[in-house]
């Protein structure tokens, strides 16, 4: 732990230094340029009360350095996609969604290789060997119900949920608008062996799905649902707000047999010929940053699994099963499961 | 004393100033033109661009695939009902409360003015919230069944095509009204009254008369509520998607999702080609306009159906109006949405957290004002030209500017946002980023819409009012704003007015196109749904948007009235 | 037969009273001109018979039929009193055909088609417009609006017309023409009409009896040579046809101070005239000559036909009729 | 001074030929009426004049100043070209009091505060009607609205002026004091003016000379006299005045089949007249009796100052003169 701390002090000395050098060329350019230009613009999905607590954390730091576009996981993706189509993304850093649009913007070699200090703190299987981006954190994906409306038998699998003879009201956030909803879904469809037919007894219920991910653990809080495929960490902040206010929280997790899906949320640099260096420099650190402890201590409040071997992830049960999904797999099958999907849910 | 008045008058050659007036013409043809140019085509180049050109290779893949698509076709009949539905019911609304009020001694006329003004008010989007919030499982229609028969089965759900017509003829019905008011006010009394004295009964008059007179009228707006149906996606995105029905705005949302903007500029070509096609069917229907010859108005006497009137608008209003507005009002004091209304979940903090707590709030409010006054305002400057141009020229190039301005209404805003992109992100018009995109593709969606609002009136004008002032040598730009813009002026104040409300609300443009400072009312309103806030913060930032709304409205009325000249014309 | 007769007649708009203790008696097959001034409330009196405005006051009846009673409290609406009424801006629904615009009261009827037929192409026929059935009215001229509004409030076969101002917008020799076939309709269907002008040319034209108002009331009332040749007040001898209005002892050295109307026809220049005048000015006028004389401290106005006098001229001239009011 | 020239002048809407190779001068001072039938091109001519209508063809100068010219390519904007038009429909400024539509155009020139109200105080004056300067336009009578309209185009101080039915909705009264007030305008401003009307009474009225229109082109031209006494055409005939017009030969043997034009006051009736006829009807005119006299196969209309004949008796008359066109 002592380690780690001092690294950290390090990290903030150096930190303090750039922050001189920046505001003398503040002074130097004053009448040429706009400070904007000197500020590196990030899109990023995520709870908006932990991505300003990072703004903030970073900012006291170094400066107002950077300009946090907060939006949602689809929104992001899309909003990416269509600037590059235009010629060039407009972001430096992007942050949030799932793995499959960093898969792609990698492929086409549009991401800028960056240098992560400490990466020895990163557990391994965070690791990417032959990629430009990285993961931040990950996020559990379990079952939601509401105590008070699903009385009957508990399902107790993903399988159960679509095969069983209960007839719940399900909701699900919809894989063509949401990009962590994509990633749940196609989590399901290779956990069930690429097999749509799961989707088709999904719908075959009381099934509705969402714009967004957090509307799941809300539609089913509001008692508009029984039961629902959510990350667990939207429901960790439902239940600290609900504790706040003072009301109470119906809203309850099942862990699946076939464990909790599990979602990582990367970050990568955009490449950019005509990025100054010193946007360069900003947003290298900043990717640091949130790989350091201290952002990653913040996240972790908000519900998100830390990448790094120092941080536990005291929030969850110790015990669960977990399972991955293979994002390559999924990469390829996208196109096919999307047009099944489609045809299901039309 | 003649002398007098001889040497007085002022000899007509003197001044040179004069000598610019045909350039001026051309000079203010060519600046109207380029504007629109630059706002309209230029980004309407770039959807079609798309659509056709994949790594600088000419290919129709998009077409084809689209085509070939039962999803398009699919979406294109779900399209089809939901116009059909909106029309069926919006225009009818629309028109029978204009008629009453415009038509009829009703007492409460402007009783009725300000509900329907108010139900324009609530963005659609927020109408479609209220909707949830009644008719959901958790929603206040069920809780307040299960007090009466706690044992009911509630399984309606709010979710459908049917709903999605309901709520979007509710949100489009007040344009029919303010549109069909207008017309209604044209028609002179004596063809009423010739009715009459030919034997017709009041209710053969209004069927056979009154209400075919405002078919032009009912034409031309019943295209507008067209388009904005077939554009619309907020109401759509969240009644009918999360049940998978698909109209053609949502497949194009999905082919965003999907990252195919291929299919995205494909599908918006075929939106507009449908709008365009609709648009010229619309124009053979063979009416001739009314001449305003004479401004006396008939008002029927509404005798013994007072009363029913008088049910029928209360039970109208509670529907449209009140159960929205207190469903929202509810909803906007609880803690989290779906509580028992008790008195311990009831809390002022939304409204905390809104007004007071939350910088970026605060921002997008200042925001959406800014680009509504500079939009709107500069949206009616340009239809001002665009229409004196059409009205007193004529020539091709003016029919030209005029139809070509009419093309944004009826793409998605979400397609406009996407055209901007493209058009904007580049050196040298790197707009991207700045206020001034979500300004410029405003401006582009207000322009026809403040066209549809003033080409009534200034249809009705007398050419030879402007042929006179050429003979008393007023320079064009005088003739514009000083003779031509007054008696157009009450539709491009509803205009205004009209576009300066949907700049308060309007999601999709701000949502692509914003940055870090220039976040908008729509973008706060679309966000703190998909955060950890619930209903509850959006029905906050709702009520707020619509006290807003009225307020604004009620201070421009007033402050346009002081030195408005309307009055008197029309008296 | 039917006479209108309207008694005590009073009709306000808001607190203006614009029609005031107005009698009148329409006799059957009678065609009564009513002539004034802009304003003075023709309009206003032809509303008030057709039951488009509630009188304040009176009593109007056609026939056995009670329009209008203020004491009784009877007021037929408009659709009940069948009366033909034509505007002067036409009153075309521009929304439908000639035909559909003529056809429209018939339909109210709900008489059979094969009828409706027969009778539109009897009226067609008779306005000279068979071939413009199917055409809107934005596509007519003046003339032709105005046939077709006089044959849409003929078809349903009116006891009583009203005409306001037809034919203020025509041009004279089509003006001739509409006047002939209203005068006509009058006489083959023998029904009374009331038509209102300004126009004294028309008037006279048509008229069976004129009326003339002024500031809603009746100035005169009786056939056209009484009316011109007996005006009973400047205002009428002023307002049909042109006049001399001068003292009485303009001519006579009597002390009273009444006046006498001239009509210009009426001097008449002779050499062995009574008068002494000279010559100030001449105007041609087509069929005559008007000639300004000057007498005394007065000009008269004189037509004559035949231009033989020159400006300065001294001439003499005799009154041959006169008229004290 | 200045005069007007059009040379061969062709207008055209579309396809269709409106004015066809016209030729007209219209000399300084000088008040030319153009009469015609409704569509025959008048008002086209005036927007053509003025330049609010670009002809196809031909050449138009006033002075020095050439308006228009195919040839050369000129074509003066309206603005230039000083002229002052009142329009049939008014077009006062609705938004706009009456001083305000007087003085606007004033305003523009930047004169100064003092001399403006001079102005208007003085025009107003003209036209009788100080006491509305702060009254709309839609509070106003017709013939308020005119009188304002042509104060407007009078202050600007135009080199010559075009009025396009400026009278043609106003009663007869009013008509003779606003014919008056324009004729009184031309001779003491000493401008030429075109005239539109389609009314001989308000040509006859105001007239330096008579234009007759028909189908855009020129059917005469000439002193009223002129055109009154010697018509050129049938149709010239028919649009002034009434007219007999009939075969020569129903009153000589010849074989000819000429055509002869016989006002009715030409007609006398006399106990030695050439020709016997009877009386079918008579009319009473207010200044004359129209009489319709049956002569061989033909109707003649007979004006006559007294009414001592009866329907149906046997009369002898004359013909004074008579025109052959
Ligand atoms: N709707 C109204 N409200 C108030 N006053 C009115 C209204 N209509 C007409 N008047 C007034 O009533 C008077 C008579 O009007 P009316 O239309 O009967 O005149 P008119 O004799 O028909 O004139 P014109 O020859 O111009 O048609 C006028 O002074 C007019 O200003
Ligand atoms: N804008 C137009 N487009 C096409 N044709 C027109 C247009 N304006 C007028 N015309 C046609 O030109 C002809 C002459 O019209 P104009 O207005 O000059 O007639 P006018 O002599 O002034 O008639 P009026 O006495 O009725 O005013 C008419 O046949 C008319 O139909
Ligand atoms: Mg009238
Ligand atoms: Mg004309």
């Amino acid at each position: 732990a002592n380690n780690q701390l001092e690294s950290n002090q390090n990290a903030q000395t150096d930190q303090n230094v750039e922050v001189n050098q920046n505001v003398e060329t503040d002074q130097e350019d004053e009448e040429t340029t706009e400070p904007t230009d000197k500020r590196i613009t990030v899109y990023i999905s995520g709870p908006e009360n932990m991505i300003n607590k990072l703004e903030e954390e970073f900012e006291t730091d170094r400066g107002d350095v950077a300009d946090f576009l907060i939006m949602s996981c689809g929104q992001l993706r899309s909003k990416v996609w269509t600037e590059k189509e235009a010629g060039q993304i407009q972001a430096d850093v992007v942050f949030g969604s799932d793995p499959l649009i960093y898969n792609m913007l990698d492929d086409e070699g549009l991401l800028d290789s960056i240098d992560i200090k400490n990466s020895e703190m990163i557990a391994d299987e965070f690791k990417l060997e032959n990629h430009n981006y990285f993961f931040v954190n990950e996020r559990y994906v379990t079952l939601i119900y509401n105590k008070k409306n699903l009385t009957g038998e508990l399902p107790e699998s993903y399988k159960d949920l679509a095969y069983n003879d209960e007839n719940y009201s399900i909701v699900m956030a919809d894989a063509r608008q949401s990009s962590t909803g994509l990633g749940i879904a196609i989590s399901l469809y290779q956990l069930n062996d690429n097999d749509i037919e799961y989707f088709n007894k999904l719908s075959a219920k009381d099934f509705m799905l969402t714009k967004s991910n957090g509307q799941v653990p809300s539609l089913i809080m509001e008692g508009q649902y029984d039961i629902g495929v959510a990350p667990y960490d939207s429901l960790i902040r439902l239940r600290k707000k609900a504790k706040n206010d003072g009301y109470e929280m119906p809203l309850e997790a099942i862990w699946p047999e076939e464990g909790a899906i599990i979602i990582r949320r990367p970050i990568g640099v955009i490449k950019n010929a005509e990025r100054t260096d010193e946007k360069q420099k900003t947003s290298e650190e900043l990717v640091n940053f949130f790989i350091s402890k201290k952002a990653q201590l913040i996240t972790s409040k908000f519900g998100f699994a830390s990448v790094r071997k120092d941080i536990e992830n005291d929030f969850i049960p110790k015990d669960i099963k977990t399972c991955i999904i293979d994002w390559e797999k999924a990469t390829k099958d996208e196109k096919q499961f999307k047009e099944q999907y489609s045809e299901i849910f039309k | 004393m003649k002398n007098n008045l001889k040497n007085n008058t002022v000899k007509f050659l003197n001044k040179n100033s004069r000598k610019l007036s045909y350039s001026n013409s051309s000079l203010i043809f060519l600046f109207t033109a380029l504007v629109v140019l630059i706002i309209i085509v230029f980004p309407l180049v770039y959807i079609i661009k798309i659509s056709v050109i994949k790594d600088g290779r000419i290919f129709f893949d998009g077409y084809i695939e689209v085509f070939k698509d039962v999803k398009t076709y699919r979406a294109l009949k779900n399209t089809v009902i939901l116009v059909l539905g909106v029309l069926a019911m919006s225009v009818p609304i629309g028109t029978i409360l204009a008629f009453i009020r415009n038509k009829t001694d009703y007492k409460y006329n402007k009783a009725i003015d300000y509900f329907v003004f108010i139900n324009f008010c609530i963005p659609s989007y927020v109408l479609s919230v209220a909707w949830i919030e009644c008719i959901s499982r958790g929603g206040f229609l069920h809780r307040i069944l299960k007090m009466i028969l706690p044992t009911i089965k509630y399984d309606i759900s709010p979710y459908s095509l049917t709903a999605a017509i309901i709520v979007l003829s509710i949100h489009l019905y007040p344009l029919v009204y303010f549109a069909v008011g207008s017309g209604l006010k044209q028609i002179s009394d004596i063809l009423e009254k010739t009715s009459f004295l030919l034997g017709g009964s009041k209710r053969k008059t209004i069927l056979g008369i009154t209400i075919p007179l405002v078919y032009p009228t009912l034409i031309s707006i019943g295209f507008l509520v067209f388009t904005r149906t077939i554009a619309n996606f907020g109401v759509v995105s969240n009644l009918v998607l999360p049940i998978g029905t698909e109209v053609l705005t949502t497949r194009i949302f999905q082919a965003i999702s999907e990252l195919n903007l291929t299919v995205v500029a494909v599908l918006s070509i075929l939106l507009m080609v449908i709008s365009l096609a609709v648009f010229k069917i619309s124009k053979r229907v063979k009416y001739k306009e009314i001449e305003n010859t004479n401004n006396t108005i008939y008002y029927y006497a509404l005798g013994k159906y007072r009363i029913g009137v008088n049910i029928m608008l209360s039970i109208f209003f509670s529907i449209a109006l009140f159960i929205p507005l207190v469903t929202l009002l509810i909803s906007s004091f609880l803690k989290r949405w779906g509580l028992p209304i008790e008195m311990e979940y009831l809390t002022l903090n939304n409204y905390k957290y809104i007004l007071f707590e939350s910088e970026v709030t605060k921002r997008a409010f200042a925001n959406s004002i800014f680009f509504g006054i500079f939009s709107a305002t500069s949206a009616v400057i340009i239809t001002l030209f665009i229409l004196y141009f059409k009205k007193h020229n004529n020539r091709l190039k003016d029919k030209l500017l005029f139809s070509i301005s009419n093309l944004p209404l009826s793409m998605p805003n979400i397609v406009l946002a996407i055209g901007a992109t493209f058009a904007w992100i580049n050196p040298p018009f790197k707009l991207y980023g700045t206020k001034w995109i979500i300004i410029i593709t405003y401006i582009a969606l207000f322009i026809p819409i403040v066209l549809k609002h003033a080409s009534g009136l200034s249809s009705n004008i007398s050419l030879s009012i402007d042929d006179s002032a050429k003979t008393l040598g007023v320079p064009l730009i005088k003739r514009i704003f000083v003779l031509y813009m007054p008696q157009i002026f009450s539709g491009l104040l509803s205009g205004w007015i009209i576009c300066f409300l949907i700049s308060l609300r309007e999601i999709p443009i701000s949502l692509l196109l914003y940055r870090k400072g220039t976040e908008t009312i729509g973008v706060m309103l679309f966000m703190i749904q998909s955060n950890s806030y619930g209903l509850e913060t959006t029905s906050t930032l709702a009520v707020i948007v619509i006290i807003f709304s009225v307020i604004g409205n009620v201070l421009v009325k007033k402050i346009v009235k002081g030195n408005s000249v309307n009055e008197r014309i029309s008296d | 037969m039917k006479e209108l007769v309207i008694k005590n007649l009073k009709i306000e708009y808001g607190k203006n009273t614009i029609i005031n203790n107005l009698d009148l008696h329409v006799k059957k097959d009678e065609l009564l001109v009513i002539l004034g001034p802009s304003g003075c409330g023709k309009s206003t009196l032809l509303s008030g018979v057709s039951g488009l405005l509630k009188p304040t006051n009176g009593y109007i009846s056609f026939g056995e039929r009670i329009f209008f009673d203020s004491e009784k409290k009877i007021n037929m609406i408009t659709e009940k009193r069948e009366i033909g009424f034509v505007f002067q801006d036409y009153s075309l629904w521009p929304h439908m055909t000639v035909k559909d615009n003529i056809i429209y009261p018939l339909k109210l009827k709900k008489i059979e088609k094969t009828k409706i037929n027969l009778i539109l192409d009897d009226i067609l026929k008779d306005i000279e417009l068979s071939d413009k059935k199917d055409v809107y009215p934005n596509n007519l001229s003046g003339g032709e609006k105005q046939r077709i509004a006089i044959a849409r409030s003929l078809v349903m076969n009116p006891s009583f017309m009203c005409l306001d101002e037809p034919l203020s917008n025509i041009d004279p020799i089509l003006k001739m023409r509409l006047l002939k076939l209203i005068k006509k309709i009058q006489i083959e269907y023998k029904i009374p009409m009331i038509y209102v002008t300004h126009d004294q040319h028309e008037a006279f034209e048509i008229a069976d009896r004129i009326l003339i108002m002024d500031k809603g009331e009746i100035i005169q009332s009786g056939l056209p040579e009484e009316i011109y040749n007996e005006p009973n007040s400047a205002f009428v001898a002023k307002f049909i046809g042109r006049s001399n209005i001068v003292s009485e002892n303009v001519f006579d050295r009597k002390k009273n101070c009444k006046r006498l109307v001239i009509r210009p026809e009426d001097i008449e220049i002779s050499e062995k005239g009574k008068y002494v005048g000279f010559v100030k000015k001449k105007i041609f006028r087509g069929s005559f000559v008007e000639m300004h004389i000057k007498y005394n401290r007065e000009t008269l106005i004189i037509h004559v036909n035949n231009d033989k006098h020159f400006v300065g001229e001294e001439i003499r001239f005799n009154i041959n009729k006169s008229h004290v009011i």
